[in-house]
C-alpha cells in the first residue's frame, strides 16, 4: 500500500510543479487536464483506500517515508499514518479537490493565471494530504502551514486587487498567530514526550497528564491541559474560531473555486481534525476540553449572527463556514469527536457545493456579489437553483439531508454532554448550538430567497445575459449535491456508532456521549421519525418560516426592523468590531511600537546616544583637548616641567 | 678646609647670581655673558671636586665654542629685544609656584632623604697618583667605546645638519654643472640650415 | 665639609633657576635654549657629585657624553634658529604656532 | 583527494583575487579584458566550490576531532602556527562560503560597472580568507584571518556603495574593531596561561572564574558585534544599505556567521562557566533581538533595512539556542539548541543573500530601495515576484524551506529550557511573516505603482540562474536537512559535554 499513499501525495504534487514551473510550455489544456488527472487519480487510490480499510478489514498503517533529521535522539521523520479517520479525510479532501478542479475550468475560464491557479489547488491538494496523513507533529506542521502558505497564496490571486493582497496578508498572519501556540504546543508534546511521533506521543498521553508545569511561577498547571490549549490555539487560527476568526470572511476575496475548497470543505477544518487526531491527548484534560467547547460556541452562535446582515453572497456562506466549524468545535469540546468528524464531512459537500453554487451565480452574474443586487434568478438557472436549495437545506439540517443527521446528532451529544457540570460551560455550549440552529436557517434562506426569488434587482445589461453556467461548472453542483441529499442515510450509523474510527479516536469512556446516544440508535429512519419531537427541528423550522415571512412574504420588512434596531445592526454590521480592534488596535499598535522602537531605541538611544554619542563625545573631548595642543613651544615646555614636578612629587610624597 | 668651603660658597654664590642674570638680563647680549660666567664658576666648581678633565672640556667646548656660537647668532639675528622681553610678570607667579614645588621637592629629596641614610657626606679623596683624565680616558676607551663612537657620530651628524640646514642657494652665483658639460651634444648646439644661395630671379 | 650634598643643593638650585628661566623667558627661543643649557649644566653637576661620591668614573662619562650631545643640539637648535629667522623675520614665539592642533 | 585540501581553499581564492588585481581591467567595464576578468572569477570561485565538495565527502560524520587537519611552524619565537582544521561546525559553513562566492560573482557580472576586476578580487581574496577564518586553529592565525577580512569588505562598501558608504564603512570598521581588539586581548591572556596560540590547549586549560568572566565579555563583544546582536547591532542596517548587492549577500550569508561561530568555538568550550555565568544574559538579549528587532523591521521603508533588520532578528535565534544549552544540561535538548543554531545559520545565509539578491535585482532596475518606490511588480516580473514569494516565506519561516528547520529546532529547544523563552522566540512566528509579507505585499502586489514598475524587464538568465540555484538549496535544506545535522551532530555533543565542564 505504501506505493499508492506515495502516488496519493506525490501526484498532485507533480502535477502542481508541472501546472506551476512549465504552465506556459503545456498551455491551459495541459495545465488543467495534468492536474485534474492527477488530483482524480488521488481520488481514486483514496476511495480506493477508504475501500479496503472499512469493507477489506485492512489494518492501519504507521509508516515512515523517509528521516528528515535526526539531532539529539529526536527523529524527525516524514511519514504516513493512514487509519480510518485519515482515510475519511484523504477521500473527503480528494473528492472535494477533484470537484473543484472541475469546477474551476468554468469559473477561471477567462483568467491569464489560470495555469498558475490549477497549480496552486493542485499544491493545496497535496498540502491538505500531507497533513492528514501525517504520523508525526513534524509533518503535521508542515502540512499545516503549507496549506496556511496556499491559502495566503490563493486569497490574493488577483494580486492586483488592493482588497485581496490585503486580505491574503489577514489571513496569513492571523493563521500565524494561531501556528504560534501551535509550535508552542508541539515543542510543550517534545518537552514532555520526547517524540513528535504520534504512536510514542499518545503511548505516554497518561504520564504527561500527571505531570505539571510552572508556567507562571506559582502556579502549576497540568501538562496535558497546557499542552491541549497551545495546539488548539493553533486550531483556533485555522478553524477561524473566535476571536482568530477575522481572516476567513476576509479571505472570500479569493476566487470561488477556493473558497469552496479551501475556506470551507477542507483546509479550515484542519483544526478539527487536528483534534480529533490528538483525542488521545485532550481526552487526559477536561479543562482543554472546556476551552474547546466555549469557544466552539461562541463562534458558532455569534458568527451565526453575523451571517444575517451580509450583503455579499460568499461571505454570508463565510460566516455560516464559521457557524458551523463551531459547532464542530463544540461535538470536539463535548468529546464526540465522532460527530465533529461526520459533521466535517457532511459540511465539505454541502458547504462546497454552496459555495460553487454562489460561484456559478457570480459567474452568471458577471462577478456580482452582491445579493441586494440579485433576485429571481431561479428560472435563468435551474440546475445552480435546486442545487443551491439542496446545499441550504442541508446546511440547515433539513430531516433526511446529510446535514440533518450530523447536525442533529451532534447537538443531542452536546446536550447529553453532562460531565462538563451542570453550570455555565455547558449551557452555554448547548444553548449557543440549540439557537445558532434557528439563525442558520434564517441567514441561509434569507440569502437563498433574496438570490433566486424575488424582485429581479440586478440592471437590465446583466439581466440579458444571465443563463445557466455552463456543464463545467454545473457538474460539480449536481456531483456534490448527491452526497449534501443522500451520504447521511448510508454513514450515519457505520460512522458513528458502528465504531468507525476504531482506534484512531480515544474517548474516555465515562465521556462516550456517542456510545450513550448509540444505545438507543435505530437507524436513520428511527431518527428522522422522531424529529419532530426535538427543539432541533422547530428551531430550523422556526427560522426557515421566518425567512420566509421577511424576505418572500413581506420583503419591505427587514428594512424597517434594520432601522429599529439600528444599535445591534451596526454592531452585527461591524462585526463585533473585531476587525476594528485588529486593524486599528493591535496592528496599528505594533506598527505604533515598532516605529517607537525603531526611532527611540534604535535611532536615537542606541545610534544616536550610544554609537555616534561615543563618537561624537569622542570628538568633542578631543576638541577640548586640542586647545591643549596650542602649537606654542612654552605650552609644551610648560607641560613638561609641571608633569616633572607632579611626578617628582609622586615619587617623593606618594610612593 | 674651612678655605675650601669658602672658596666654594664663593664661587657658588657667584654662580647662582650669574644663573640669575641669565634668567632675569633684559638684554640676550648680557644673558649670553651670564651664562659664560655661569660655565667658568662650574668649571671652577669641578675642579674643586676634582673632574679636571670635564672642567677644562667645559670651557673649551661650551665657553670656547658653544656659547660663541650663541653670541653670534644673537648679535646676527639683531632681535629686538624689547618686544621680546615683555609679557615678562605674567608667568611670573607660576615660575615663583613651580620653582617653590620644585625647591620643597628637592630639599626634600636632598637633605630630608639623606638624613634617614647614614652616609658621609664628603667626596672620598682620590688615591695617590690618580689621573682624572686617564682614568676617563681608560673608561671611555674600553668600556664605553660604542658609546664614544656614537658621541662621535652624533657630532658629525650637527656638522651636517647645521650646515645643511643654514647653506640656501643664493641666486646669480655662477658655478659649473659638470654633468652638464659632459653631456653636451655637437646637435644641441649648432643647427646647419641648408638656404639658397641666391634669391631667384 | 663640602660634599654630596652640597653639589646636590647647588645643581638643584641651577635647577630650579633654570625652570623659572625658560617660564618666564618663554618668549625668546635663544634664551629658551640657553635656560636649558643651564638645566644639563645642572645635571651635570648631580653626575659629578655622584661619580665622586662613588668613585666611579662612569658618572663623568656620561657628563662627557652630555656635553657632546648638548653640543650638538645646540648647533642644530641655532640653525634652525637662523632658517626659522631667515623665513619668518622672527623667533618670536608667539607666532610659532603652526603645529597647533 | 586534494592534499592541504583547507590550504587550497584559503589561497587558490587569494591567490585568484592577487591575479586579477595584478592583471586589472583597465577601468573599462565594457572591454574585452574586463570581460576575461569576469570569467577568471567565476572560474576560480566555481573551482573553490567543486573543490569544497571534497570536503563533505570526505568528512567523517561519525567523530568530533578536527579532520583535515595541516600544520606547519609559523612564528617558532611566540609558538603560532599554521594549523588548520575542521569539524562538524566549521565545515558547513566553508561550503556555504564556497557556495555563495559563486553566485555573488555572478550576481555582480555585468552590474558592476566601476573597476570589474577589482570588484572580483575583493570578493575572491574574501572568499579566501573567511575560509582561512572558518579552518583557522592556532589563535593568532584566526586572529589574523578575521581582521584581514576586514579589509575587503571595508573596500567593497566603501567603493562600490551607494551614497552614505563612508559613513557605513566607518561604522562598519570601528564597530568591528572594537570587538576584535578585546578579542586580541583575551588571546594573549589565554596564550600567556598555555604558552601556546593552539585552540585545542585553550580549551583545555583551567582558567579561573574571574578570568573567564572577563574572557567571555571580551569575545562576547568580538562575536556579539559580528553577529549581531542587540544593542551592538545598528553597524548592520547601515552596512547593509550602502553596501553592493554582493557585498550585502555575503555580509549576511557569511560574515554575520563569523559571530555565531565564534561562540562556539570559542566562548562555550573555552570559557564555559564564564559562559553559564552570562548565560541568562545571553539568552535575554536573544529574545530582545527576535522581539524587538521584529518590531523595528516591521516599519522599515526601505527594503534592504528591512531585510538588514530580519537578519538580526533570525541570528537572535542562533545565539538562543546556542545559550539555552546551560539550561538544561544533561538532558537532551541542549544538543538540539546547539544544532538548531547552526542550521539557522546556514540557512540565514541561504536566504537573507537570497532575498538581497531580490532586492538587488530590482536595484538594478529601478535604482531605489524605498518600499513605496514599487509596487505590483508581480505584473511586470513574474517570475521574479515568484522567487522572491519563496524567499520571503523561507524568511518568515516556512515548513519546507531552510528558514522553518533552525527555527523550529531552537523553539522546541528553548521551551524545554523555559516555555517562556519559546513563547518570545515563537513571536518570530507572527513578526517574521508580518514584515516579511507585508514588504511583500506591498512591493510585489497591487495595481503597477508607477512607469518605474510598468517598464521592468522579468529576470534574465543570469539572475535567473542565480536565484534558481539558491531557491534549490533553500528548499533542499527544507525538506531534507539530515545531511546538514548529520555533519554536525557529533562535534555538538562535544561541544556541549566541554560546555558542560567545570574548569577553574
Amino acid at each position: 500500500m505504501y506505493s499508492y499513499y506515495l502516488t496519493i501525495v506525490l501526484a498532485p504534487l507533480f502535477a502542481a510543479i508541472v501546472a506551476g514551473l512549465f504552465g506556459y510550455k503545456i498551455g491551459r489544456k495541459g495545465a488543467h487536464s495534468i492536474t485534474i488527472g492527477a488530483v482524480g487519480l488521488s481520488c481514486v487510490l483514496s476511495f480506493y483506500v477508504l475501500y479496503r480499510m472499512y469493507w477489506g478489514g485492512a489494518e492501519p498503517e504507521n509508516i515512515s517515508v523517509y528521516t528528515w533529521a535526526v539531532s539529539d535522539g529526536l527523529r524527525m521523520e516524514v511519514g504516513f499514518l493512514v487509519d480510518r479517520l485519515t482515510v475519511l479525510m484523504m477521500a473527503v479532501v480528494t473528492f472535494v479537490s477533484f470537484m473543484v478542479h472541475i469546477y474551476t475550468i468554468g469559473y477561471m475560464h477567462d483568467d491569464p493565471g489560470y495555469q498558475r491557479f490549477f497549480s496552486y489547488i493542485s499544491l493545496f491538494t497535496f498540502s491538505m494530504l500531507m497533513l492528514v496523513m501525517s504520523n508525526n507533529f513534524l509533518q503535521l506542521f508542515f502540512g499545516w502551514e503549507a496549506v496556511g502558505l496556499v491559502s495566503y497564496l490563493l486569497i490574493g490571486f488577483w494580486f492586483k486587487r488592493e482588497t485581496a493582497i490585503f486580505a491574503n496578508l489577514k489571513a496569513f498572519l492571523v493563521n500565524r498567530v494561531g501556528d504560534f501556540g501551535f509550535i508552542l504546543g508541539i515543542a510543550a508534546v517534545v518537552m514532555f514526550t520526547g517524540s513528535l511521533d504520534y504512536a510514542t506521543v499518545f503511548g505516554q498521553a497518561e504520564e504527561v497528564a500527571a505531570q505539571s508545569v510552572e508556567v507562571f511561577p506559582g502556579s502549576p498547571w497540568n501538562a496535558m491541559t497546557l499542552i491541549c490549549i497551545l495546539l488548539f490555539i493553533g486550531a483556533m487560527g485555522k478553524s477561524a474560531q473566535a476571536p482568530l476568526h477575522v481572516w476567513l470572511p476576509d479571505s472570500m476575496e479569493g476566487p470561488t473555486p477556493i473558497s469552496a475548497l479551501i475556506h470551507a470543505a477542507t483546509m479550515v477544518t484542519a483544526g478539527i481534525f487536528m483534534v480529533a487526531r490528538m483525542s488521545p491527548l485532550y481526552e487526559f484534560s477536561t479543562t482543554a476540553l472546556a476551552v474547546v467547547i466555549v469557544i466552539g460556541a461562541i463562534t458558532a452562535f455569534f458568527m451565526g449572527l453575523l451571517g444575517i446582515v451580509q450583503n455579499d453572497i460568499k461571505r454570508v456562506v463565510a460566516y455560516s463556514t464559521l457557524s458551523q466549524l463551531g459547532y464542530m468545535t463544540v461535538a470536539l469540546g463535548a468529546s464526540a469527536y465522532g460527530a465533529a468528524i461526520f459533521h466535517l464531512m457532511t459540511h465539505a459537500f454541502f458547504k462546497a457545493l454552496l459555495f460553487l453554487a454562489a460561484g456559478s451565480v457570480i459567474i452568471a452574474m458577471h462577478h456580482e456579489q452582491d445579493i441586494r443586487k440579485m433576485g429571481g434568478i431561479r428560472k435563468y438557472m435551474p440546475i445552480t437553483y435546486w442545487t443551491s436549495l439542496i446545499g441550504s437545506l442541508a446546511l440547515i439540517g433539513f430531516p433526511g439531508t446529510a446535514g440533518f443527521f450530523s447536525k442533529d446528532l451532534l447537538i443531542e451529544a452536546v446536550r447529553d454532554s453532562h460531565w462538563h457540570g451542570e453550570g455555565a460551560v455547558y449551557w452555554i455550549a448547548y444553548l449557543s448550538v440549540l439557537l445558532g440552529v434557528f439563525v442558520t436557517a434564517l441567514y441561509s434562506f434569507r440569502m437563498f430567497f433574496l438570490v433566486f426569488h424575488g424582485e429581479e434587482r440586478m440592471d437590465k445589461e446583466t439581466r440579458s445575459h444571465l443563463h445557466e453556467t455552463p456543464w463545467v461548472v454545473t457538474v460539480p453542483l449536481v456531483m456534490l449535491a448527491i452526497p449534501s441529499l443522500a451520504i447521511g442515510w448510508f454513514t450515519v450509523g457505520p460512522v458513528l456508532f458502528g465504531g468507525f474510527f476504531g482506534d484512531a479516536i480515544f474517548v474516555e469512556h465515562s465521556r462516550d456521549v456517542l456510545a450513550h446516544i448509540g444505545e438507543h440508535w435505530h437507524g436513520p429512519m428511527g431518527l428522522l421519525t422522531h424529529t419532530w419531537q426535538t427543539p432541533v427541528f422547530w428551531l430550523a423550522m422556526g427560522g426557515l418560516a421566518t425567512a420566509v415571512y421577511l424576505y418572500l412574504l413581506r420583503p419591505d420588512l427587514p428594512a424597517k426592523i434594520k432601522a429599529k434596531v439600528e444599535g445591534l445592526y451596526n454592531l452585527l454590521d461591524r462585526k463585533y468590531y473585531f476587525d476594528d480592534l485588529y486593524i486599528k488596535g493591535f496592528a496599528a499598535w505594533g506598527r505604533g511600537i515598532g516605529t517607537a522602537l525603531w526611532k527611540h531605541g534604535d535611532q536615537f538611544l542606541i545610534d544616536g546616544v550610544l554609537v555616534n554619542g561615543t563618537a561624537n563625545s569622542v570628538g568633542k573631548l578631543a576638541g577640548v583637548m586640542r586647545q591643549l595642543q596650542s602649537g606654542y613651544l612654552y605650552t609644551y615646555a610648560f607641560a613638561m616641567i609641571i608633569g616633572l614636578t607632579m611626578f617628582l612629587g609622586w615619587l617623593i610624597w606618594f610612593r | 678646609m674651612i678655605f675650601e668651603a669658602m672658596l666654594f660658597y664663593l664661587f657658588a654664590a657667584i654662580m647662582i647670581g650669574a644663573a640669575l642674570g641669565v634668567v632675569f638680563a633684559k638684554n640676550p647680549v648680557h644673558s649670553v655673558m651670564f651664562l659664560v660666567l655661569t660655565f667658568f664658576n662650574s668649571a671652577i666648581l669641578w675642579l674643586m671636586a676634582e673632574a679636571e678633565f670635564l672642567a677644562i672640556v667645559l670651557v673649551l667646548v661650551y665657553v670656547g665654542a658653544v656659547m660663541v656660537l650663541f653670541l653670534f647668532v644673537i648679535m646676527m639675528l639683531e632681535v629686538n629685544v624689547e618686544a621680546v622681553k615683555r609679557g615678562l610678570t605674567r608667568y611670573a607667579p607660576l615660575a615663583i609656584a613651580i620653582a617653590l614645588i620644585m625647591v620643597i621637592e628637592l630639599i626634600q629629596l636632598i637633605w630630608l632623604r639623606s638624613q634617614d641614610v647614614q652616609v658621609s657626606s664628603s667626596f672620598a679623596p682620590n688615591p695617590e697618583g690618580y689621573d682624572n683624565t686617564k682614568a676617563l680616558g681608560a673608561v671611555l676607551y674600553t668600556e664605553h667605546v660604542y658609546a664614544f663612537e656614537i658621541a662621535a657620530v652624533i657630532l658629525l651628524l650637527a656638522i651636517v645638519a647645521a650646515i645643511t640646514l643654514t647653506m640656501r642657494k643664493r641666486p646669480g652665483l655662477k658655478v659649473q654643472d659638470i654633468a652638464k658639460q659632459v653631456s653636451v651634444r655637437a646637435k644641441d648646439r649648432i643647427r646647419i640650415v641648408k638656404m639658397d644661395a641666391e634669391k631667384k630671379q | 665639609m663640602i660634599g654630596l650634598q652640597h653639589y646636590l643643593t647647588l645643581s638643584a638650585m641651577l635647577f630650579v633657576l633654570s625652570i623659572a628661566g625658560i617660564i618666564i623667558n618663554r618668549r625668546n627661543l635663544i634664551l629658551l635654549l640657553m635656560c636649558i643649557e643651564l638645566m644639563l649644566l645642572a645635571v651635570n653637576f648631580n653626575f659629578i657629585a655622584f661619580s665622586r661620591y662613588l668613585g666611579d668614573e662612569t658618572g663623568q662619562v656620561f657628563v662627557f657624553f652630555i656635553l657632546t650631545v648638548a653640543a650638538a643640539e645646540a648647533a642644530i637648535g641655532l640653525a634652525i634658529l637662523v632658517v626659522l629667522f631667515r623665513t619668518r623675520r622672527s623667533i618670536n614665539v608667539e607666532e610659532l604656532n603652526r603645529m597647533k592642533g | 583527494m586534494v592534499d592541504n585540501l583547507l590550504s587550497v581553499l584559503i589561497w587558490l581564492p587569494i591567490a585568484g583575487g592577487v591575479v586579477l588585481l595584478a592583471m586589472g581591467d583597465g577601468n573599462d567595464a565594457a572591454s574585452a579584458r574586463a570581460n576575461a576578468m569576469r570569467w577568471t572569477a567565476l572560474a576560480v570561485s566555481v573551482l573553490t566550490f567543486v573543490l569544497s565538495i571534497g570536503l563533505y565527502t570526505g568528512f567523517d560524520t561519525t567523530t568530533a576531532a578536527m579532520q583535515f587537519v595541516e600544520r606547519a611552524p609559523w612564528i617558532d619565537a611566540i609558538d603560532v602556527w599554521y594549523y588548520l582544521g575542521v569539524d562538524g561546525f566549521s565545515a558547513p559553513l566553508i561550503l556555504l562560503t564556497t557556495f555563495i562566492t559563486p553566485l555573488v560573482v555572478i550576481a555582480g557580472w555585468d552590474v558592476i560597472k566601476t573597476r570589474p576586476a577589482q570588484y572580483f578580487a575583493a570578493f575572491l581574496i574574501l572568499e579566501g580568507l573567511m575560509n582561512g577564518v572558518f579552518s583557522a586553529l592556532d589563535g593568532l592565525l584566526f586572529y589574523v584571518f578575521w581582521e584581514a577580512m576586514l579589509v575587503p569588505m571595508f573596500l567593497i562598501i566603501g567603493v562600490w556603495g551607494g551614497e552614505r558608504r563612508v559613513y557605513a564603512t566607518l561604522k562598519f570598521f570601528l564597530y568591528t574593531f572594537l570587538g576584535s581588539v578585546l578579542m586580541l586581548v583575551a588571546f594573549i591572556y589565554l596564550y600567556r596561561l598555555t604558552g601556546s596560540f593552539d585552540m585545542g590547549r585553550w580549551m583545555e586549560v583551567p582558567v579561573s572564574l574571574t578570568a573567564q568572566k572577563m574572557i567571555f565579555i571580551a569575545f562576547l563583544l568580538a562575536f556579539a558585534i559580528k553577529v549581531p546582536m542587540w544593542p551592538v547591532h545598528t553597524w548592520l542596517p547601515d552596512a547593509h544599505v550602502e553596501a553592493p548587492t554582493g557585498g550585502s549577500v555575503i555580509l549576511a550569508a557569511i560574515l554575520l556567521k563569523m559571530g555565531g561561530y565564534g561562540f562556539v568555538r570559542f566562548s562555550l568550550p573555552m570559557v564555559p562557566d564564564g559562559s553559564r555565568y552570562f548565560a541568562g544574559m545571553m539568552i535575554a538579549l536573544s529574545l530582545i533581538a527576535v522581539v524587538y528587532i521584529g518590531f523595528v523591521a516591521l516599519m522599515q521603508k526601505d527594503m534592504k533595512k528591512l531585510i538588514a533588520y530580519s537578519s538580526i532578528a533570525h541570528m537572535g535565534f542562533v545565539t538562543l539556542g546556542f545559550f539555552i544549552v546551560w539550561h538544561m544540561f544533561g538532558e537532551s535538548g541542549a544538543v538540539l539548541g546547539v544544532s538548531g543554531g547552526m542550521v539557522q545559520m546556514v540557512s540565514h545565509g541561504l536566504i537573507s543573500g537570497a532575498m538581497f539578491l531580490c532586492v538587488g535585482v530590482l536595484y538594478d532596475r529601478v535604482h531605489s530601495r524605498q518600499i513605496s518606490d514599487y509596487g505590483g511588480v508581480a505584473n511586470t516580473m513574474p517570475v521574479f515576484a515568484a522567487f522572491m514569494v519563496l524567499f520571503a516565506m523561507a524568511n518568515a519561516g516556512l515548513p519546507g524551506t531552510s528558514g522553518f528547520v533552525g527555527e523550529f529546532m531552537v523553539i522546541i529547544a528553548s521551551f524545554k529550557a523555559n516555555p517562556w523563552f519559546a513563547f518570545f522566540a515563537a513571536m518570530t512566528l507572527v513578526l517574521g511573516a508580518a514584515y516579511t509579507l507585508w514588504m511583500i505585499k506591498r512591493v510585489v502586489y497591487g495595481e503597477v505603482a508607477n512607469d518605474h514598475v510598468a517598464t521592468l524587464e522579468d529576470v534574465n538568465r543570469r539572475e535567473f540562474i542565480v536565484l534558481g540555484i539558491l531557491a534549490f538549496a533553500v528548499l533542499l535544506v527544507g525538506l531534507w536537512p539530515a545531511p546538514l545535522i548529520d555533519m554536525m551532530e557529533v562535534t555538538i555533543q562535544h561541544l556541549v559535554e566541554q560546555a558542560g565542564q567545570t574548569k577553574y
